[in-house]
């Protein structure tokens, strides 16, 4: 009863962390047919940025609470900052080029981003482990959550809602509904695709820096934390259908209590899990969770 | 003369769509029949579970008495049903001649794959220089087929359907997308090389000026079934031809 | 006095046969190999390679205390040229090649990575050149073969298991029960497995409960956690390290694993004053080694290594400068006990015929194979005490080591309650490999 | 004579000549480039096919292992016969997970080629018996019955193998891209509808070329092993495969010659990183890639076919 209950919990806090890197993942790829690995740089960089500001805040006397609102601040301060100059200065160059060159064109931003986040911020481990245990923690059957976890999950509750809200109750979330539908069609309809992209991106990259800015309070901020963090939102955005918002939420989940559970009950299979659940998706829904199965018109 | 293809009671839904609703279709061979009907009656369809693109939800297909429903277009290709599309299906990157070359050596070696093109190429170089200047595609056979016009584009379509000699030729709309002076050069050349052959022609088509000058037999669909069949001229002078088809068209 | 003596004897004929030996000699070129990316960078690779630049400015200043006081290597300077351990060993077996071929380095000092060392031993061999696993834990690479031109200059793993466990034993005797939570990799399911070995001989009625092993650089550590919070073990055993290390220190503490559970760190120690604030005071961390963190050690060559790397980086020497230490300090006095043993050897020859070319090799550099020969079963003092050459036939060194329970003080990590178990009670004896002895009870050395 | 295969030929014999006076270093990188080419020459047939892996470690791995594990299981250290093994587990693996890639294509094709490599990542890092992520050292002690270890000329007899054996799969992967069947793979990467309506199944031929990309890959495997003298899990890690991504995109398919010059290429840069900027060479390796991506989109292979126009208008 005990560990059923801790494999819900714990597999909806993991599902929530997922969700939120790979809502931003999929929604570049829905929109601008990228799969970008430097996602993951991008969440190492909300990470660190969040941990020196608000280090900074803390470290000033302010009021310990307020780093909340700096941790959000960094997010966008990434999203806003790198997102234009990414997209600008690089991809746009990019477009029309086959979906795997894109792919190598991310891998290559992103062997140079870990790199200059090494140069910015050296190699020594920055914390933020503060605002973790500020907001105190609930007890269940036993076992202890800080309520922290509330904010990742809630977090990720309301990028999901926003985002949905966004793209089917807003004139511009229309429009980026058909851009995603068809850019070429949307592009001979008058529809400004290029402005549309930048959104996109900087809104992508934003998310992805959030997740790295609310695991930055849980784990040490130091070289390499953005590799394995990618392929964990590949495999979820794939499993849920490639640009699939519902399609990323379901599949979070799904990922998030198998790995929970494999943890709890057999933790020998924990290294493959993901991918025993990514293979078996595919296997049986060749497109993933989420995707309408289009024939084609001859 | 023999029914080269036969269908019995041919059902297709599409949701609350009928797309072929109970079609008992006979074609003979050395006819050519026309297939006409407004967007959305069911032509290609009808095409479609033919070739095998589609199943259909029931009912059964013959061809040359041989039921082959359900089977894999490859099939039904092998047995001697070719086909063109309404979007003409090239090989984009590859030049007019080596779409036929390839065409060629599926044709005519099934079980010599491992031989090197060039010796096939060689050895059936008369049937790939045929086909170009049959139809007149000689000029753009160095043309790599993404750059040709879409009349040329159709054309190349139907040549690479027609150089495997087919038994069976069902063509999508041949001349949609193409311009009024080129159509009845294209229907011509296709005629002639269909004629030379001894083949069972179907085509889809909306101008009615083809059907008429081009066609023995036409059938009518409308809403999946068949509404007329029959000699061209009395078809399309049956009223519920005109009302429903021939009314919106014009 | 006698290596005050040797020393002086050394420089002397140096001077007096050959005066402009010491400054003609090319210098000796060390490839360094460290991880300067990835996860590993920040707590090992990086302050290696600091530690490293510190100590060959430091020797080839002369700057050293006693008995490497020397300038450089017997008075040749050193170069280092320093390359990234991340990659894999396809990689690294190729930059070893390029290293070595196309550098011309005549040494090569490095690897953390146990995959890594064990790839590099037979290239190595091949492209005989003597090469210094520094910090690498696989008991695999000298058991299970038979090195000529590798060395490595710290003990491997097993040690820590077993120390790990008789210094639990000594304090907490009454345990029952004990998980475990490690790395998924070699490194963590070797400890692991070393572990419970150890546990099952020295106290057979301790259960082993559960074992989690996580995946490198997971960060979310939230359902092994209940997991072990439901288990309720009364140890928990880890050899997590670096950033693993620390997020799962900060997610375990704010859930209160530690209130009813005692932590065991065999890796504890590369990063402890990192760890201030989230290690709970009573966590039993090991040394890996003698290193200064733990030992109150007031020799001069501590006080210089630590100073000379303040000095570099403003930091604390940790772990890894020490096993860098080790391995410099250890190829320098072997290289010099070569080149003092080819001059003593020369000193008769004088008399005899062929007096020049005698003179001339007994002067000459000595050879990767004298070094070798002089490395061999050598003992020497390091920063953190002696270390000696004496297993895998003279390859692999053997020091003792030590544990000790932490409690943090004013934001320091302080260890106390240190007990020092020296060599022969932690290692196996001769060329017997470590599982066997574990598996008969571990057996002390015969005289 | 076919022009491409002459090159090839002379480039071989070339190869194996100066092999002898060559410098050790670049003997080694020569070596490990014809690894990486022949590799590449798989993934080159994938891509015609309009397919590209991002799995294709899962075979580069098994050959290794299945050459490494002779040794231990069989006593078996015979170079031919390591190779041999790498051919026939590589052969059965990929038939067998061909008749369901072969209905993929594209980033699904990709990804879950990625998902069976990290499943074997995830086996081999679980299975302590064969060295977990340390792996274990491979020795190939005998080829065509001769000992190695005694040879002088031991390590050179290797190179000429791998030169011989890179030589072997160019050819023959050559010869087969000119064939009927082997011309079918640009045929489908333009238009599969096209191929199956005149009579010839894709299936089949994405089935087949998957299965010939996944045994060179092995031989690539195997060969890099005995060269390497190591084999572990991460030579199935996502990042392996990646680099043949690369390797593949940066050479350009046109050509057998091109996997073998871009891999020479690649492993000169990241060497050359490596030893010259320790700390920034990932930097330094993606400012590369991004450099040949944009100024050379068909790939590296497309500057000698630009000469080669120029000459011969």
């Amino acid at each position: 009863m005990i560990s059923f209950l801790a494999i819900l919990i714990d597999g909806l806090i993991y599902s929530s962390w997922l969700f939120i890197i790979a809502a931003g993942l999929t929604l570049i790829y829905g929109v601008m047919k990228i799969l970008n690995i430097a996602h993951g740089s991008l969440y190492a960089l909300g990470a660190y940025t969040a941990a020196s500001l608000s280090g900074l805040w803390l470290s000033m006397g302010f009021a310990p609470i307020g780093s909340f609102v700096i941790m959000l601040l960094s997010a966008i301060l990434v999203g806003i900052i790198l997102g234009p100059i990414i997209e600008r200065g690089l991809l746009r160059f990019m477009y029309g080029r086959d979906e795997i060159v894109l792919v190598l064109v991310t891998y290559a931003l992103f062997l140079i981003l870990e790199d200059v986040i090494k140069l910015i911020w050296g190699v020594n481990p920055y914390y933020l482990y503060q605002p973790y245990a500020l907001l105190g923690s609930f007890e269940i059957l036993g076992l202890t959550y800080p309520n922290y976890n509330f904010l990742l999950l809630g977090s990720a509750v309301f990028t999901g809602l926003s985002l949905t809200w966004f793209l089917q109750k807003t004139q511009q979330g229309k429009i980026l509904i058909a851009v995603i539908h068809d850019s070429e069609i949307a592009a001979a309809q008058g529809i400004n695709v290029e402005k549309f992209y930048l959104i996109t991106f900087t809104l992508g990259a934003t998310l992805a820096a959030l997740g790295g800015v609310l695991t930055a309070p849980m784990i040490s901020v130091q070289p390499g934390i953005g590799a394995e963090t990618i392929v964990l939102a590949f495999a979820v955005v794939v499993v849920g259908g490639l640009g699939s918002l519902p399609g990323a939420a379901l599949a979070a989940l799904v990922i998030g209590l198998v790995r929970a559970g494999t943890v709890h009950i057999i933790p020998e299979l924990d290294l493959f899990s993901v991918y025993l659940v990514m293979a078996t998706v595919l296997i049986f829904r060749p497109k993933g969770l989420f995707s309408s199965q289009e024939e084609r018109k001859i | 003369m023999t029914a080269v293809l036969r269908t019995k009671n041919l059902l297709k839904n599409f949701g609350a769509v009928k797309a072929a609703d109970n079609l008992n279709i006979t074609l003979e061979s050395d006819t050519t029949v026309g297939l006409i009907g407004s967007n959305g009656a069911g032509k290609t369809t009808f095409l479609n579970m033919v070739t095998g693109y589609l199943t259909p939800d029931h009912g059964t297909i013959y061809f040359e008495n041989e039921n082959i429903t359900g089977k894999s277009p490859r099939d039904i290709t092998r047995r001697g049903v070719y086909r063109s599309f309404q979007i003409p299906q090239v090989f984009n990157t590859m030049t007019v001649k080596e779409n036929l070359e390839i065409s060629v050596s599926i044709g005519m070696n099934q079980p010599n794959y491992t031989k090197h093109i060039d010796e096939t190429v060689n050895n059936e170089s008369s049937i790939i220089k045929n086909s170009l200047q049959k139809f007149k595609l000689e000029e753009y056979q160095e043309k790599v087929a993404s750059q040709l016009p879409e009349g040329t584009r159709k054309l190349l379509d139907i040549s690479m359907a027609l150089v495997m000699k087919p038994k069976l030729l069902l063509l999508d709309e041949p001349t949609s997308g193409v311009s009024a002076e080129e159509k009845f050069n294209i229907m011509d050349m296709v005629m002639n090389a269909v004629r030379s052959e001894k083949i069972a022609v179907l085509f889809v088509e909306h101008d009615m000026e083809i059907i008429k000058r081009y066609t023995d037999r036409t059938l009518a669909f409308f809403n999946g079934r068949v509404i007329a069949d029959g000699l061209t001229n009395e078809v399309l002078n049956q009223e519920n031809v005109i009302e429903n088809i021939l009314g919106s068209s014009i | 006095m006698k290596r005050l003596v040797n020393t002086f004897v050394l420089i002397t004929m140096i001077l007096i046969f050959c005066p402009k030996c010491l400054s003609e000699e090319p210098p000796l070129r060390i490839g360094f190999v460290s991880f300067l990316s990835g996860p590993a960078s920040s707590d090992y690779g990086i302050p290696a390679r600091n530690a490293a630049m510190a100590i060959v400015s430091s020797l080839n200043a002369g700057a050293a205390p006693n008995p490497h006081n020397m300038r450089g290597f017997s008075g040749r300077q050193i170069e280092l040229v320093f390359i990234d351990e991340a990659g894999g060993t396809t990689k690294q077996v190729t930059e070893f090649n390029q290293l070595v071929l196309r550098h011309k380095v005549d040494f090569v000092i490095g690897y953390l990575s146990s995959a890594n060392c064990l790839a590099i031993a037979p290239a190595a061999e091949r492209l005989k050149v003597l090469t210094i696993l520094m910090d690498c834990g696989s008991a695999q690479v000298f058991e299970e073969n038979n090195y000529k031109y590798v060395f490595r200059t710290r003990s491997h793993a097993t040690m820590d298991a077993i120390a790990g466990a008789k210094y639990l034993l000594k304090i907490f005797p009454e345990i029952e029960n004990f998980s475990g939570i490690n790395p998924n990799y070699a490194y963590g399911q070797e400890s692991w497995r070393d572990w419970n070995a150890v546990m099952k001989v020295l106290a057979p009625k301790v259960e082993s409960q559960s074992s989690h092993m996580t995946k490198l650089g997971t960060g979310h550590f939230n359902s092994e956690i209940s997991s072990l919070l439901t288990k309720k073990s009364q140890l928990i055993h880890s050899s997590l390290w670096g950033g693993d290390l620390k997020a799962f220190l900060i997610q375990a503490k704010a859930r209160g694993l530690f209130k009813s559970t005692r932590l065991l760190l065999v890796a504890g120690e590369p990063n402890l004053q990192k760890l201030s604030g989230f290690i709970p005071d009573g966590t039993i961390v090991g040394a890996r080694g003698m290193s200064s963190g733990m030992l109150d050690n007031q020799s001069d060559l501590n006080m210089w290594l630590k100073s000379i790397f303040k000095k570099e980086t403003g930091e604390t020497a940790s772990y890894p400068v020490y096993s860098v230490a080790n391995a410099i300090l250890g190829l320098k006095k072997a290289y010099e006990k070569a080149r003092l043993s080819k001059l003593q050897k020369a000193v008769p020859m004088a008399d005899v015929a062929g007096v020049q070319e005698g003179m001339k090799e007994a002067y000459s550099p000595p050879n990767t194979q004298q070094i070798i020969e002089s490395f061999e079963n050598l003992s020497y003092e390091t920063p953190n005490g002696k270390v000696s050459m004496i297993q895998g036939n003279g390859h692999q060194a053997v020091h003792g080591t030590s544990y000790g329970v932490t409690r943090t003080l004013e934001g320091k990590v302080n260890i106390e309650n240190i007990l020092f178990f020296p060599a022969k009670e932690v290692q196996p004896p001769g060329n017997t490999k470590s599982l066997d002895w574990i598996r008969n009870r571990l057996p002390t050395r015969n005289p | 004579m076919d022009r491409t295969l002459a090159f090839i030929s002379i480039g071989a014999v070339t190869l194996i000549l100066s092999g002898y006076a060559m410098p050790q270093w670049a003997v080694f990188l020569t070596t490990v480039s014809l690894c990486y080419g022949t590799v590449v020459l798989g993934m080159i047939l994938l891509v015609r096919t309009g397919l590209v892996s991002f799995g294709h470690g899962l075979y580069f791995c098994l050959g290794a292992y299945a050459a490494g594990t002779l040794k231990p299981f069989f006593g078996l250290s015979e170079l031919v016969f390591m190779l041999i093994a790498a051919i026939l587990v590589t052969t059965i693996t990929s038939f067998a997970l061909g008749f369901l890639l072969r209905k993929y294509r594209d980033i699904f094709f990709a990804m879950l080629s990625l998902a069976f490599s990290m499943i074997l990542y995830g086996l081999l890092s679980k299975s302590t018996e064969l060295g977990s992520t340390d792996g274990f050292n491979v020795t190939a002690e005998t080829a065509f019955g001769i000992a190695l270890s005694e040879l002088e000329y031991g390590r050179y007899l290797i190179f000429v193998i791998t030169v011989g054996t890179s030589w072997l799969c160019c050819t023959l992967l050559h010869l087969y891209l000119l064939s009927n069947k082997g011309k079918l793979a640009e045929a489908i990467r333009d238009n599969e509808l096209r191929v199956e309506y005149l009579g010839a199944s894709v299936n089949n031929i994405i089935h087949i070329n998957y299965v010939i990309s996944a045994v060179l890959a092995g031989l690539g495997g195997a060969l890099m092993s005995i060269s390497i003298g190591h084999i572990d899990p991460e030579m199935s890690y996502w990042t392996t495969s990646g680099e043949f991504v690369f390797i593949t995109i940066m050479s350009g398919s046109s050509s057998v010659i091109a996997p073998f010059l871009g891999a020479a290429v690649f492993t000169s840069i990241r060497s050359f990183a490596y030893e010259y900027s320790p700390d920034t060479w990932q930097l330094l390796l993606g400012v590369t890639m991004l450099v040949i991506i944009v100024f050379l989109p068909e790939g590296l292979w497309s500057l000698f076919s630009k000469i080669k126009k120029k000459g011969s208008p």
